[in-house]
């Protein structure tokens, strides 16, 4: 495998221009890796001298090539940049507004869940969904609807995870407070581990009621008109 | 058997065993022996019994098919019997080997699946910084609205009643324990029993398993017969004459069923034959699927 | 100005994959832009073909130009992605790719099965298994790489399944007729043999063991169909 092309899709894939000293320190990381072949291994201690003239063979390759961006290097820092030409066409791309994908049942199920039963641990979430949720949570985060919230006080003092100010945005609530009712959801009863003898009861294991909602809020659940079934 | 203790594995379902012992023979599907393949996967379900594995039921149906493929067989020609309906087509030897070699095809395809799935993990998108253009755009709405999360919030809720209920009877009702004293006691009363009546208040296959589990059990234990009234009529269960005192109900255990079980290449006397025989009757086959 | 030019400086700066109404989407945006030039006003109204037609010109020259990177159209979407073997210096650079757990041996059965033979009920898939799929068909569903296709016109009209998008991106593959062997496993045609291979009528007595491989090594060597190995 050649230096060059490893070079290359290091600066391809990277999301911002990268110095010499970074890439160093990426071969050096590469090769400190448990599955770390031969190769790997061989380029942990390469010079600088090396990564530059390859660098520079590299760049020398792209502007040959002639394509619709080169490698260029600007302050010490690599990266591939697009031509100039091109910009009427980028400037469109990065005008259009591109909608985030729908959200998938499971992710609304288990958002539904966290918004009414904040903060929860995911264990929790994984009781009352009775499936795993890891992949479902990773996208609800990395979507920026939950984030966590602070640590249960539960063995081994596991994450809770509370929804975020954008998830109220994305729903269009104000607050929490704007959730329609839905007491069955809160009521599931979850198996919490007892909570430890020196935490004051109301802490750690206040029932989710009193997190969710103040208890002026308490009235509205109960008169709140029935939920529609099959809405949306 | 010393040999499969050393490559004991978990197997997907039936199918899966089929395909794993006809490797071993290393021969073509179409060229297996189906008879001989019979003895291997009845004698590797009496294996997991002996390890305790839990079997499931379609294993046993799988086994009362392949059972019923060698009886048919092993009859000589002249007394072979023409099931009535079954056509040149519906040879259940030809419908097995039919389902062996679309299975196996599956299986491959799923092997490409995996690894397509591995390389996916290696590759990785370009992933650009923002282009520095000017502010950029305020996100767009997204196309959800809060009726979506409600009826997210009664989703979760429906499935989870659903699944209290279904823990309630399936998980925790039924075991192959009880399912033996009580068709013992059914047949302290009534002498004798059909084998459909035994299946027919079954909640869910769970339940039929246990139920069906417990016959083969008491079987083995020489405390049943069961006996055909006509070639397939109904087949009635009865206590054995001579059965040793009811007691309690021991499981499998490997001297037992060295001892108890039947040696299924022989064309003996031995009940299992027409126990197997079950799919005709409607009893076994197709067990009430869970709601 | 070349139309595959502007395609790849558009991919090169997408920060996701772009389907072809999106790029399209685009070059109708650049045209109205104010300072819009002569080229970018006749791109205005391109048609999907050309697109497509200079998008696969595209993905070959660059297969042809074997560099560390090539054009992928994954689930319709076009998108720069590194070549598998330079991952272990891309971890290093970014870390582990986030993705879920892989697929158990029976998930990857089950999806293989639907992703062929869809729209399939679920009985359907559990004949050719063999098996129950429920748990499977949750897992499955769970990930959203198969989801309700419509309902079979067969009696109490049971739901049928079909893969997603997600399940193209899962695998990286442009669409089902990606498929491997898909037109084999679409349709599997099942020779029938003369006669599977049993006992000789009338040697009930005689231990399995001697007829077995000597009848069927028979057997074999006189008809031979063509048949895959069962090996693998």
């Amino acid at each position: 495998m050649e230096l060059k092309f490893i070079l290359e899709s290091l600066l391809f894939s990277a999301q911002k221009p990268l110095s010499v000293k970074e890439l160093r320190d990426v071969f050096a990381a590469a090769a400190e890796a448990e599955d770390a072949d031969a190769t790997a291994k061989s380029l942990a201690k390469i010079r600088d001298s090396e990564l530059i003239a390859a660098l520079e063979q590299l760049a020398q390759e792209h502007e040959t090539a002639a394509r619709s961006y080169r490698l260029a290097c600007v302050a010490g820092a690599w990266q591939f940049v697009s031509q100039p030409e091109y910009a009427p066409w980028l400037k469109a791309l990065v005008g259009q507004k591109i909608r985030p994908p729908r959200l998938s049942q499971p992710a609304l199920e288990t958002l539904a869940i966290i918004a009414y039963r904040q903060p929860i641990t995911r264990a929790e979430v994984e009781q009352i969904r009775g499936v795993n949720v890891d992949a479902v949570m990773q996208t609800i985060m990395e979507r920026g609807l939950v984030d966590v919230a602070g640590r249960a006080e539960a063995v081994g003092r596991p994450p809770t995870y509370g929804t975020t100010a954008l998830f109220l945005e994305y729903f269009g609530l104000r607050s929490l407070r704007d959730l329609p009712a839905a007491d069955e959801l809160r009521k599931i009863v979850v198996q919490k581990p007892p909570a430890p003898v020196t935490v004051e009861p109301g802490l750690a294991t206040t029932p989710p009621e009193q997190l969710a909602l103040g208890s002026a809020e308490e009235k509205k659940a109960e008169t709140a008109p029935e939920q529609p079934a099959n809405g949306g | 058997m010393a040999e499969y203790k050393v490559q004991f594995e978990v197997f997907e379902g039936p199918l899966d065993l089929l395909l794993y012992l006809i490797k071993k023979e290393e021969v073509d599907i179409y060229q297996v022996n189906l008879t001989k393949l019979a003895t291997q996967f009845i004698e590797y379900i009496d294996l997991m019994r002996q390890f305790d594995l839990e079997i499931a039921g379609e294993f046993l149906v799988m086994a009362s098919t392949l059972m019923y493929i060698k009886s048919r067989e092993l009859l000589p020609v002249d007394q072979q019997v023409t099931v009535e309906g079954e056509e040149e087509g519906e040879d259940p030897r030809w419908e097995l080997i039919r389902q062996l070699v679309e299975y196996k095809k599956f299986k491959d395809a799923a092997t490409q699946l995996q690894t397509l799935e591995a390389r996916q993990e290696n590759v990785f998108p370009r992933l650009p910084g923002k282009l520095e253009f000017e502010s950029a755009a305020p996100t767009p709405k997204p196309d959800v609205s809060i009726f979506d999360l409600l009826n997210a919030v009664n989703t979760v809720l429906r499935r989870f009643e659903k699944r209290d209920d279904a823990r309630d009877i399936f998980e925790d009702k039924w075991t192959v324990s009880e399912k033996i004293e009580f068709i013992l006691k059914v047949l302290a009363e009534h002498g004798s029993v059909r084998f459909a009546e035994l299946f027919e208040n079954a909640a869910g296959r769970s339940e039929v398993v246990c139920t069906f589990l417990a016959l083969l059990e008491l079987i083995r234990l020489k405390q049943l017969i069961c006996a055909q009234g006509e070639e397939f009529g109904e087949i009635e269960i009865r206590r054995a004459e001579n059965a040793p005192p009811a007691g309690a109900p021991v499981p499998a255990g490997p001297e037992l069923s060295s001892e108890g079980r039947s040696d299924p290449a022989r064309n003996d006397v031995t009940p299992e034959p027409i126990l197997h025989q079950a799919p005709e009757t409607g009893g076994v086959a197709e067990p009430p699927r869970q709601p």
